[in-house]
């Protein structure tokens, strides 16, 4: 055992954060230090930068484009994007039909699709849950009916993120109607500009408009667009729902975000001529949270290092699923206790590309309260943390 | 001891609820929300004549009796329909200052106006460096000949885009945070000097960002004895909190009986989703913040009209913002939570509750400020 | 709505003030404060002192010797018994079968029963869990076959509290065994020195002997000892269980051990020169608790105001147990806390009648691990507080 | 960096599972505890030849290698079996002062002996006053010729009523709370002057209160520079403190197996209660716990094998205990709770993890205590 990175993984680190400096676009970086929603654009312009590098797809196949980095790299890698402050790459092509189509697609269904997906020339959604199939995925209407060569899709599909942005959905329908519910799926890869399909944002809380549902009208989908076999779609879902564990803790972002959170803190004053951090009850709650992420992130190191000795992904990552979202939303409610009455003003053009007035609140501030609404999805989306206990007390407990 | 509603309260309970049922529901809000205003300036006129704006006041005011307990059963009330005007900020802070403070004429010239709903009232009374302290005054008032030259900048003024007037806290003497040394002056919202930046708060109320540039007020304009506003300060803010404690505890039962009734209709995997033990026990867990959310502000409002010290009431008042935040946090997230997707919507009611009592805890000192507060009387 | 007291509330409490000051037993004061465990002397002759001023049993109708008291009288007087540090009775007669003979039984039980526990002449037990029906308590398995006149009693009950000083014992017992769970329980009233009774203590986990089992072999009851009819009994027993809430969430006593809290923590160095109550992060934490125990108080009252108006306790007294509970079990752990290290010694000769070394630990030190271990049991026994909260969604919440 | 066990540790780890299994069963550990000596001379032999007793040490000094990760291992098996065994106490704590700041000559002395088994250590640290401050050390250490005259008394010195010997942290200059002026005498046992109160802790344990009424100590006895301890001190009681993290991952590990196993077959309302979602959302909760706490307690020993600043060591300890001592209360709790009336009792072995657990969180510096540490560095 032993936690120190070897001389070629200190390099690694080194190549990553001078790429970094170097490479990731300043106003991009200028955006997200300011709080301003990125566009399409920019997720895309930073992903083919990724992409010249070689590294937009770390967890592929080398094959594929993957980068066939050791377990360590790729922590290396996820926690200096985070301190550099560069997103993700948007998890729908890279990380969630990706590898169902590289394990479950056929050799013209990988070569059609997923070099645009490395190259981020194709924006995927996903076409998961339904207004009435939410935790309860498997109880899904939407049809698709064979007519010689094609499905016809018709039904809706629900909190699909950035859906406008998307060129292609990737959907789970019902091929069979009298089949047992997990059965009779088929998994589906749908061109967004097909004729019937249309998408129309749903507001969220804080007033972002980033989710979406699609409503598919007699859809035609070539039968050429479907993975694997008929009625096994959910055999391939589950496999999505289980892999991609990867950082799924959110545990570089959430250690980005406490710093900033300390720093804040440090600034704010408490009001008797002090400031914040110097406040033993705030201290303690910083303190306790920041325990709490480095236990979440060790539990993160050993899951990756059991990956990277053979072991699959067990059902022990759902731990990191409700244990990074926890953290993530007791930060945003610390950074919400920090803003204070600060926290209450809403002013969306504060947030809008080339805003250059005066901010109301100190940085941060201004936007915590909808950082906290926004989040409490975290918990709600990409598998539920209801739905992953009971995945924590029926595989790994046993009852 | 005697814990049941008066006559008094249990009409005006039934007469809120009445307006509530004709004119609150969801869609005619939200028009509301959309509007201009902010508020409904027909609503405002209807609490004028049900006399409601006179809630507040003693009758040596002219009022209905002054009784918190009063207030507590209407702002409950007005939490379970998410009302929006402006009545903890203009008639409950405003009307409290004037009548704690002014003179007999002052009084006699604004409250009349301010009951008849003729009158909007804002008070500026925080400042950036002073988070929730409220002698935390850098904002300065200097005697020039017969006007005061106020400068300085006050954040959160609640319902200050449309007050005629603004209540404004102002050091005339001391250094910043010193409890000695602070008045009340009253400017009306067209002086010269006054910069205003108007925007929504995030659960659709009205504030504004004031900054005074050498506004020149006539001393006249003061209120109540130079340099001694603090324990009036504190004693309306007290009186304002307890209200949006109220107002939260309408809120909350609202977002627990939605979660109820939406786990009885709601099915997965082959069952309402309130047929599963796990949520069964976490929205009984959502009862219980409620009944201990509702039983310590009728504590606090039962404290306010006794005979007792005012430390007393402060610690009470404290007690229940304190409890309120936290039951604002838990009720709130866990209603959000057991809708899943559709209680991030903003098309739900849901959100609309959990932004608003979210809000209340970050309101008037949230919860770590008041039990800090409680720890320390 | 007004919380203060009337000038005769005023004046009722100081009749009792006056009262416990005069009438309380000095060497049973002297005992609690040095964390003595009472003895059965203790308590009867406490009660006895109780019943010659007529207050044995407040909540008794006025015809068997109760006191008629208004609920802020009852409020007055848990508060000031809690204040003078006196015990409340034994709840087994006075509390708990007590009004079921009153509710249920005829005229001849009561003649031979009630006087018997309002002089505190007769020490009661419950018989109600057993080892296979805890929560689930209508699957009780002891039987009672009736032969002639009597009834035939076989089978163990548990969790007897205080059990080994008891004259009788009141039990649920299964008189038709062919009758679905609820129907065919019985509710009898059995002699302890009836042959064929064996009590075997239990030990807690921290090594007091306060519960027992009760074994029955072939114990003979008189029929004229069951309460009611035959096969009714789970209808008593359920108006028992719902029944007697006052005072069930402990607040005056709570207060109490609070105030205790915050002198022990001010009497407690921190280790930095200061005390403990001085330390922003444990003052904090009481305050929350002293908060909690506020809210609680009201809740109780209000509960107390409806029920002096003629409404019937409702299932929303779950909530008083289960908050109580919760309340006792925080100050427990606070206690511990502030105790550190020195909540670490179990010197049980500490706790023995007559001690007069020198205590390991500050007062209150050398107790708070053990009392913490011990009042694990508030949120297990009287109705588990998880059976609580399935009352609450049921009855309250109609989940 | 590397999660996997060495050959060795895995060799460790099998070595302690084939002794617990074999001697370690619920009643025989019960008859130990009922022992005079409250552990068991076979055992300690035992593990003497088995050569755990080195494992603290560095080869230098003639042990197994001295890494805390090594340590971890063999303290989570004993904490699955709840072992008595003065381990910690003694060679841990004890051999680790002597280790630190021993002369070669005292070192050649004691530490055979010390892994031979032949010799048992006690560490006299805490003082009343002091709470967990290792610094507030009031006991004093005058010189007298070539004695030191020690006065004072110490508490809650674990293995003290076995010890053949006591290192006793005394003040030789400064005053109460200085971090200078801190020496660590060693005293045998039989010294005239002290004066030893034995106990039982409420986790089964021995230790003792121990008042020094003048005691002569040959200055001969200093171990380290005089008035300069604190540091190895300070280094000593974090590595025991890892240790008893360990442990309690261990005892936590099996408070939420027997959980998960009793609630598979307990039967109530005609299920058994592991069916119940709302329970087993709570021991999911609890495999969280437990899996945070094994995770933390990796990242403390790893960073304490780590070539990383004293500051960073302490605060991954810090974190440890703190974040432990959290799972300690929630997964206890939750234990007995689920177990029900059943998990009260004595003779139930759930019983004896819990309070083991619970006294851990009191022992070298509790939850607050070392979330407070782990702020401040």
């Amino acid at each position: 055992m032993n936690a120190a990175f070897t001389p070629a993984e200190l390099e690694f680190q080194e190549e990553v954060r001078a790429f970094l400096a170097a490479e990731f676009p300043s106003e991009i970086r200028h955006k997200i230090a300011r709080h301003v929603p990125l566009e399409k654009d920019d997720f895309v312009r930073w992903q083919k930068v990724l992409h010249r590098k070689g590294w937009a797809a770390p967890n592929w196949p080398v094959a594929f484009g993957g980068t066939g980095w050791t377990a360590a790299q790729k922590y290396i890698f996820a926690q200096e994007m985070a301190k550099a402050g560069a997103p993700e790459p948007v998890p729908f092509g890279m990380k969630m039909v990706a590898p169902v189509i590289i394990t479950y697609g056929n050799d013209e269904q990988k070569q059609r699709f997923l070099p645009d997906i490395l190259a981020s020339n194709v924006w995927w959604c996903q076409g998961y849950s339904e207004p009435n199939a939410g935790s309860d995925l498997a109880s899904l209407k939407t049809t698709a009916v064979r007519e010689g060569n094609h499905y016809v899709v018709n039904g809706t599909k629900t909190w699909n993120t950035l859906g406008q942005y998307a060129d292609w959905i990737f959907c789970l329908v019902r091929t069979d109607i009298t089949a047992r519910k997990q059965e009779g799926i088929s998994f589906l890869l749908i061109d967004m500009k097909s004729p019937g399909i249309k998408v129309s944002p749903i507001y969220l809380l804080d007033g972002t408009p980033e989710v979406n549902e699609v409503h598919f009208d007699n859809v035609r989908v070539p039968v050429e667009n479907r993975i694997g076999e008929e009625n096994q779609g959910w055999t391939y879902a589950k496999v999505l729902l289980t892999h991609e564990r990867t950082n799924i803790a959110g545990v570089p972002r959430s250690k980005v975000r406490l710093e900033e959170l300390k720093a804040g803190a440090a600034a704010a004053p408490d009001g008797q001529g002090g400031n914040l951090l110097q406040d033993p009850v705030f201290a303690h709650k910083i303190a306790e949270t920041e325990i709490q992420i480095l236990a979440l992130e060790y539990a993160e190191l050993r899951a990756l290092a059991a990956v990277s000795v053979g072991k699959a992904p067990g059902p022990e990552s759902s731990i990191l699923k409700i244990v990074g979202t926890e953290a993530a939303q007791r930060i945003d409610e610390l950074a919400m206790e920090l803003a204070a009455l600060q926290g209450l003003p809403f002013v969306p053009e504060q947030f809008e590309d080339g805003f250059d007035g005066e901010l109301i609140g100190a940085e941060g501030e201004a936007s915590a309260m909808l950082t906290y609404f926004n989040n409490r999805k975290q918990s709600i989306f990409g598998g539920s943390n209801e739905i992953q206990k009971n995945i924590i007390s029926k595989a790994v407990l046993g009852l | 001891m005697d814990f049941s509603f008066s006559d008094e309260q249990q009409m005006l309970q039934e007469s809120v609820q009445k307006f509530v049922h004709r004119h609150y529901a969801f869609d005619a809000r939200r028009a509301i929300l959309a509007s201009a205003a902010g508020y409904s300036a027909e609503h405002w006129a209807l609490f004028a004549e049900l006399g409601w704006l006179t809630v507040p006041f003693s009758e040596a005011d002219g009022g209905f009796g002054g009784l918190a307990t009063d207030l507590m059963v209407l702002m409950e009330e007005f939490g379970k329909a998410l009302v929006v005007e402006p009545f903890v900020a203009g008639v409950v802070l405003g009307g409290g200052l004037v009548s704690a403070l002014g003179s007999p004429a002052q009084k006699e010239h604004l409250l009349p106006e301010l009951m008849a709903g003729s009158l909007q009232l804002a008070c500026a009374l925080y400042e950036e460096q002073g988070r929730y302290n409220l002698a935390s005054v850098a904002t300065t008032a200097h005697v020039s000949g017969s006007h005061f030259l106020v400068n300085g900048t006050k954040v959160l003024v609640l319902n200050g885009p449309v007050a005629d007037a603004l209540l404004v806290s102002v050091r005339t003497a001391g250094s910043e945070r010193d409890v000695e040394g602070i008045s009340v002056v009253m400017i009306a919202s067209n002086t010269p000097g006054i910069v205003r930046r108007d925007y929504t708060t995030v659960d659709g109320h009205r504030a504004a960002q004031i900054r005074f540039d050498n506004v020149q007020v006539p001393v006249s304009a003061l209120l109540g004895q130079q340099g001694a506003a603090l324990p009036a300060l504190q004693q309306s803010v007290d009186r304002a909190t307890l209200c949006v404690c109220a107002e939260a505890v309408g809120a909350l039962d609202m977002l627990l009986h939605k979660t109820v009734e939406y786990s009885k209709t709601r099915q997965q995997f082959g069952a309402p989703i309130g047929s599963f033990q796990a949520l069964q026990h976490r929205m009984a867990d959502m009862f219980i913040e409620c009944e201990l959310a509702r039983s310590i502000v009728m504590m606090a409002a039962m404290t306010l009209d006794a005979d007792v010290p005012e430390a007393q009431k402060q610690r009470a008042v404290s007690a229940a913002k304190s409890r309120v935040g936290k039951a604002a946090r838990k009720v709130g997230q866990e209603a959000v939570q057991l809708h899943g997707g559709i209680g991030m919507t903003d098309e739900l009611d849901v959100s609309h509750y959990f932004k608003r009592v979210t809000a209340i805890d970050s309101m008037f000192g949230n919860a770590d400020f008041h039990t800090a507060r409680f720890a320390r009387l």
